[in-house]
């Protein structure tokens, strides 16, 4: 028993059912997706609507005649928050589904935990996250956006309209401790200077004594790296000591999980923010996308800067594949890397053939009650932080996650 | 006595080599052997010891993360495997000293053997800075340590224990330790173990240190939950800070109540049992994981304090003695509160 | 201090906050000595025991066995220098047998080999053999105060702390003890704690006498029956 | 100088927050000898319920002070009745149980609720100290937190209801004998510190947010300020809070938040070492 029988799509029956039958008849059905997210637990936030992306772009995928032929089917398996199930549901994705192709994970940690599995079996493995960027793995394609995406447009914006000095708050992990050092990159580059970097562990959720130093310091403006439930209390503290109005605010990880709709117009309004998608970016593309969205779900509501990743991910793949006329790992890997792209609610999304990562537009956008208005849209950016230390055409045996030293 | 923990051995042995042929996932069924010998660690020092230690995921936690941090070090996995049964061992040595030298007992031993996994698991978790290695580990924080070599053959070192090779080593694993501990049992040591959880005051009137025993127990539990660490990141590949979480204290002390406290056997069985019962809660949406668990301990203790192995024994043992054995408990376990 | 005192105290003082429980008590015991210790509820007895077998270390004075001083030592160290006690209410591993809690007890200082023979013999000294299987909670009151001297008695010991043997038993238990506690005294001092004097009476030649945390008088038994300040702290407000 | 009494300012702050939490768990414990493990869920259930009441238009205040503590004095009443009551006595057992029940209720939330965090915006704007701003709300934390244990205070220390209570709990054959209803004493009592938790969350609601699992941030701070505080109830909670809430935030300004609830946990454990039955089992014996 292993698939999550809610979301089997399409007569596909239970695993037992499959597994009964020898694989080679499998094959020749369907094409097996599998798709590993938290849509339970704490995670499920951004889980759930990612597992919608998938089944929506399965769908397009399947009803515009699938891929060589072939319907797609998803194998879907509910990792409940808990790391050790990622190692174990990889493993069985891989080694009884024996899927053609996995998109999914959320956390870097449960990425880490898969991609081993998934590389050591030749599993196509496509992670569709904002993360902190450096992975170098010619089995992963990694289509979510990177801190340098964010930061070099981000910070000399913010600096360029509040001032040189950044104070910066940050997630006490990979992925904050990294995205700090490009933000000192980027404001060292634009003329200014970060006066300091404080980082909280993912569960701290009192932020007084921070926002008394951060007072004392009297910075420009604030780059808030923060993640997660407990540090958005930060944004209700700071606007609780009246802090919101004083100081200006940019963000790199504020929106990913729409927690501009969770906190008031107050607390919200004026922060300033960088990512490839916005509910408001008015693009045919986009509109077109949250209809279909809001005819199938009911509401946009939930929908994020990560489901529309996956949204695009799931389909990218679908061009490769397509382009390729096969779903063999080595032929999708060489479509992709010769240039197959998605036109998404995003823009144009292609991946870089040196790092597997993704080139796509970034939109500069500003919280304006409860919403993220695009104010600015810079064309196509190149992962730029992995491209510094990833080069998968000169080492294809790579399999480092690189932390990129600026 | 022989006679029983023979048999015993075998059906343990039989039923290990079968488990794999019923139930074909065998990756799953690696993690239950697992679990079951993280149980069996806190059964021991809970049932036989009487040591409520809320703490039980630090040993293993600090099991896994030696494992980890050794195996990247050393590039040689058995002498890893060793640090990381010595490393929890030590551990537990030293957190034992400090409370049963200290007198602590009952809910003031919970607090702080709760807090020492407290400190560990924000500890890790504030590890994600470069400044943060062991040699050349990156400890990584939240993200934990992935990416370190696992155990092979001693004799073959490209044969890598994985899939059946690593079930069978750890359920051989298992098996050693249940018999190991029934030994220690009808030892001396465990004999005293046993009398000291009775009547502690008594058996320090006949000459019996047992701040020293209680240690010397605590260190045992500390390293058998130390080695099921161990197998854990050799299973999973990697190793976070949430194996210290108290959620993940909170399901082993689950599954040794629901298994039964007073035996061996009940901590495996309860460990198999529930975590069986989650990955299957992981196949629905209908209800929350944790709603189950939650209300199967509330259950649990209302109407089978004692656990599912003690009362099917019991059960077979007659109905009439055992309804009074559990009153004398009782009594028991009041006077030994008085005696303090 | 006399090599052939068992037991000598000087000056022992407890207290508990600003209530002084023992105040300078001056004991000693010869070996081979069986003494009682009487006096009303709160005298000091009990605490005084304490004292001995270090579950309480005193405010001041010092206690010596055999010559060497233990004050301060652990209950295990002293144990293990022989002291065996049997506290009021008894104490003893409930959900094991009765031999099983002897065992505990002999083993401490044998091997499991001696420990098994010295098991037989207590059992066969205290008549316990047709319940030395029994789980010790569900014995009646007698029995379980007779698997504890069997527990003191397993421990070899060469000092013995009594406290209030004979409580709850019926006359006939009571011969029973008796009979134990005077074979005990062949290979040990005793120090006894009891109310009932024609318990004492039976048992011992001396008695010393405590009263509000001090050693009142110290005599034979018939000499403290006598003596009229006795009978007011004690005798008189328990007859 | 400005800056000096915002750390002040800080550490009362913290030191609120921690009475707070701790008080309807300290109730509990200090009078039953029961410690519930459910307490954190207790106190995100009063933040649930102030939300929600507020959302549908109720008064902030009313939602914080009336509506939270009354949502969990109802659950716990419940739960006294069909729970804790079979286990008093034995505190391992109704440890174990409500830390079940604590499990069983994340679940139960997460499954009404959703796994998003929730609030609601504080009532009150911030001041300015010097050229430092201030959340005013922190001065309301630190007056309800003055109040609840001012208020209970009064209700053990004088009050006819305070004196059954603290008889029943010491010699339940006694108060029995004359006359009173100790189950139903135990049961009050239960509720009381259901009612304080709830308050507590619905205080806390408007800063930190709440989610399914925001409890678990709690119940160990709270359980581990009681158990060093010892059985007193009012006296042991205010050291133990006032040593803890101290330590942390002077150890955050100097450092980090992590090295603060580190450096709290650490002197939790010493304290524990040299005095294994709490504060107040070892000093202030006397006192409630």
């Amino acid at each position: 028993m292993s698939v999550n029988r809610r979301k089997v799509l399409k007569g596909a029956a239970a695993t037992t059912a499959v597994l009964a039958m020898p694989s080679i008849i499998r094959a020749e059905e369907t094409i097996k997706l599998g798709s590993i997210l938290d849509t339970s637990g704490i995670f499920d936030l951004y889980g759930k609507p990612m597992d919608k992306a998938v089944d929506m772009a399965i769908d397009e995928i399947n009803s515009a005649g699938g891929v060589a032929g072939r319907q797609v089917e998803k194998v879907a398996y509910d990792t409940q928050s808990d790391m050790a199930l990622y190692t174990q549901y990889g493993q069985r994705l891989a080694r009884q589904d024996k899927v053609d192709v996995v998109h999914g994970g959320i956390l870097s940690a449960s990425r880490e935990a898969i991609r081993p599995t998934l590389r050591k079996n030749k599993v196509l493995y496509f992670y569709n996250v904002q993360y902190e960027g450096g992975v170098c793995d010619r089995n992963i394609f990694c289509t979510g956006i990177t801190p340098a995406q964010q930061a070099e447009v981000l910070v000399p914006a913010a600096m360029e309209k509040w001032g040189k000095k950044v104070y910066v708050l940050a997630a006490d992990y990979n992925y904050g401790q990294i995205t700090a050092k490009w933000i000192q990159h980027y404001a060292k580059q634009a003329g200014g200077e970060v006066v300091q970097v404080d980082f909280f562990p993912l569960d701290v959720a009192d932020f007084g004594s921070t926002i008394a130093k951060i007072q004392d310091a009297a910075p420009d403006m604030i780059m808030s790296v923060l993640v997660g439930g407990a540090h958005l209390s930060f944004y209700r503290q700071w606007a609780a000591a009246g802090m919101n109005t004083k100081i200006p605010m940019a963000s790199t990880t504020m929106g990913a999980g729409n927690e501009q709709v969770v906190l008031t117009k107050e607390e919200g309004d004026g922060i300033m923010l960088a990512y490839s998608f916005s509910k408001q970016l008015e693009t045919p593309a986009n509109q077109g996308f949250l209809e279909r969205w809001k005819t199938r779900y009911g509401a946009t509501d939930d929908v994020h800067e990560l489901a529309v990743a996956t949204y695009q991910g799931v389909h990218l793949w679908a061009e490769g594949a397509r382009k390729a006329g096969s779903v063999e790992r080595d032929d999708v890997i060489a479509a992709l890397e010769g240039g197959a792209a998605f036109d998404g609610p995003t823009g144009r999304i292609s991946i870089d053939p040196k790092t597997h990562h993704a080139t796509f537009d970034v939109h500069l956008v500003e919280v304006k009650d409860q919403k993220m208005a695009v104010q600015k849209t810079f064309v196509q950016r190149p992962p730029v932080d992995t491209q510094t230390v990833c080069n998968l055409e000169e080492n294809p045996n790579d399999t480092t996650q690189y932390e990129i030293d600026i | 006595m022989l006679r029983e923990a023979s048999l015993s051995a075998i059906i343990g042995l039989i039923l290990m080599l079968v488990a794999p042929f019923v139930f074909d996932d065998i990756y799953t069924l690696t993690v239950l052997v697992i679990y079951g010998l993280l149980a069996l660690s806190l059964g021991f020092i809970w049932g036989f010891g009487g040591i409520l230690c809320f703490g039980q995921a630090a040993f293993f936690g600090l099991g896994a993360y030696a494992f980890a941090i050794a195996s990247i070090n050393f590039a040689e996995p058995w002498a890893a495997a060793l640090i990381a049964l010595i490393v929890p061992a030590l551990f537990a040595a030293a957190l034992g000293a400090m409370l049963f030298y200290g007198r602590l007992s009952d809910v003031y031993l919970a607090v702080v053997t709760l807090v020492a996994t407290l400190i560990l698991f924000k500890f890790m978790n504030s590890t994600a800075g470069s400044a943060y290695k062991i040699g050349n580990a990156r400890l990584g924080g939240y993200n934990g340590i992935p990416g370190f070599d696992t155990l092979t053959l001693p004799w073959d070192r490209s044969e890598y224990l994985i899939d059946e090779s690593l079930y069978y080593f750890c359920a051989l694993i298992l098996l050693a330790a249940f018999l190991g501990l029934r030994w220690l049992l009808t030892a001396p040591f465990g004999r005293i173990l046993v009398g000291i959880r009775e009547n502690e005051l008594r058996a320090e009137l006949v000459g019996y240190d047992v701040r020293l025993i209680k240690t010397l127990a605590f260190a045992i539990g500390g390293m058998l939950a130390g080695m099921a660490g161990m197998l854990f990141a050799n299973w999973a590949e990697i190793v976070t800070p949430n194996l210290f979480s108290l959620s993940q204290s909170a399901e082993v002390i689950i599954w040794v109540i629901v298994g039964g406290a007073g035996s061996l056997l009940g901590p495996i069985v309860g460990a198999f049992a529930l975590g069986a019962l989650k990955f299957f809660l992981g196949q629905q949406t209908l209800v929350d994981n944790l709603f189950v668990l939650g209300s199967l301990l509330v259950l649990a203790v209302l109407f089978l304090p004692r656990g599912i192995v003690p009362t099917i024994a019991l059960l077979f043992k007659g109905r009439r003695k055992g309804i009074r054995k559990k009153g004398a408990r009782r009594t028991s376990r009041r006077r030994v509160r008085h005696a303090r | 201090m006399r090599a052939d005192a068992i037991l000598e105290t000087r000056g022992v003082t407890v207290r508990f906050g600003g209530v002084t429980a023992l105040e300078n008590v001056d004991f000693r015991l010869d070996n081979g000595e069986l003494r009682c210790l009487i006096g009303p509820n709160g005298a000091g007895k009990s605490t005084f025991f304490k004292c001995l077998t270090g579950l309480l270390v005193p405010s001041e004075g010092s206690i010596y066995l055999q010559g060497e001083d233990f004050t301060g030592a652990h209950p295990h160290a002293i144990a293990r220098r022989g002291v065996g006690i049997k506290t009021q209410v008894p104490s003893v591993m409930n959900t094991l047998s009765a031999s099983e809690n002897i065992w505990l007890s002999a083993r401490q200082a044998q091997t499991s080999r001696e420990a098994n023979r010295t098991t037989e013999e207590v059992l066969q000294r205290l008549e316990l053999q047709d319940i030395a299987t029994d789980e010790v909670a569900t014995l009646a009151h007698g029995k379980r105060q007779l698997v504890e001297l069997g527990i003191v008695m397993a421990g070899r010991p060469s000092l013995v702390l009594l406290d209030e043997p004979a409580a709850g038993l019926t006359g006939e238990e009571v011969e029973r003890m008796v009979s134990v506690i005077h074979e005990l005294n062949r290979d040990a001092a005793l120090v006894i704690v009891e109310h009932d004097m024609h318990f004492v009476r039976s048992i011992a030649q001396a008695v010393t006498v405590f009263h509000q945390g001090r050693v009142l008088t110290e005599a034979p038994v018939e000499a403290v029956m006598a003596d009229p300040s006795v009978r007011d702290v004690y005798l008189g407000k328990r007859a | 100088m400005d800056f000096a009494a915002v750390v002040v300012m800080e550490i009362c702050y913290a030191i609120a927050v921690l009475v707070l939490i701790s008080t309807g768990l300290a109730v509990i414990f200090g009078m039953m000898r029961v410690i519930n493990l459910a307490h954190g869920e207790f106190l995100t259930l009063g933040g649930y319920a102030a939300i929600m009441s507020n959302q549908a238009g109720l008064n902030i205040y009313l939602s914080i002070l009336v509506a939270a503590p009354l949502a969990a004095a109802i659950f716990g009443f419940l739960v006294e009745r069909l729970i804790v009551r079979f286990l008093y006595g034995r505190l391992i057992n109704t440890m174990l149980a409500t830390w079940g029940l604590s499990l069983a209720m994340i679940g139960g939330f997460s499954m009404i609720f959703g796994n998003t965090t929730t609030g609601i915006t504080t009532p009150i704007s911030g001041f300015a100290v010097g050229k430092y701003q201030i959340s005013g709300y922190n001065l309301f934390v630190i007056a309800i937190a003055a109040l609840v244990i001012g208020g209970v205070y009064l209700i053990l220390k004088i009050s006819r209801a305070g004196l059954v209570a603290r008889g029943a709990m010491q010699n339940p054959e006694m108060a029995q004998a004359f006359g009173y209803n100790t189950s139903r004493v135990y049961m009050f009592t239960f509720v009381a510190g259901s009612a304080l938790a709830g308050l507590a969350g619905g205080v806390m609601a408007p800063l930190v947010g709440i989610n399914p699992a925001a409890g678990a941030a709690y119940i160990a701070k709270a359980f581990i300020t009681v158990i060093s505080g010892g059985t007193a109830v009012i006296s042991g909670t205010l050291a133990s809070a006032g040593l803890f809430g101290f330590v942390s935030q002077t150890f955050t300004f100097l450092a980090t938040p992590v090295v603060g609830e580190i450096a709290l946990l650490f002197a939790a454990v010493v304290l524990l070492r040299l005095l294994p039955t709490g504060i107040t089992g070892r000093f202030l014996k006397d006192k409630v």
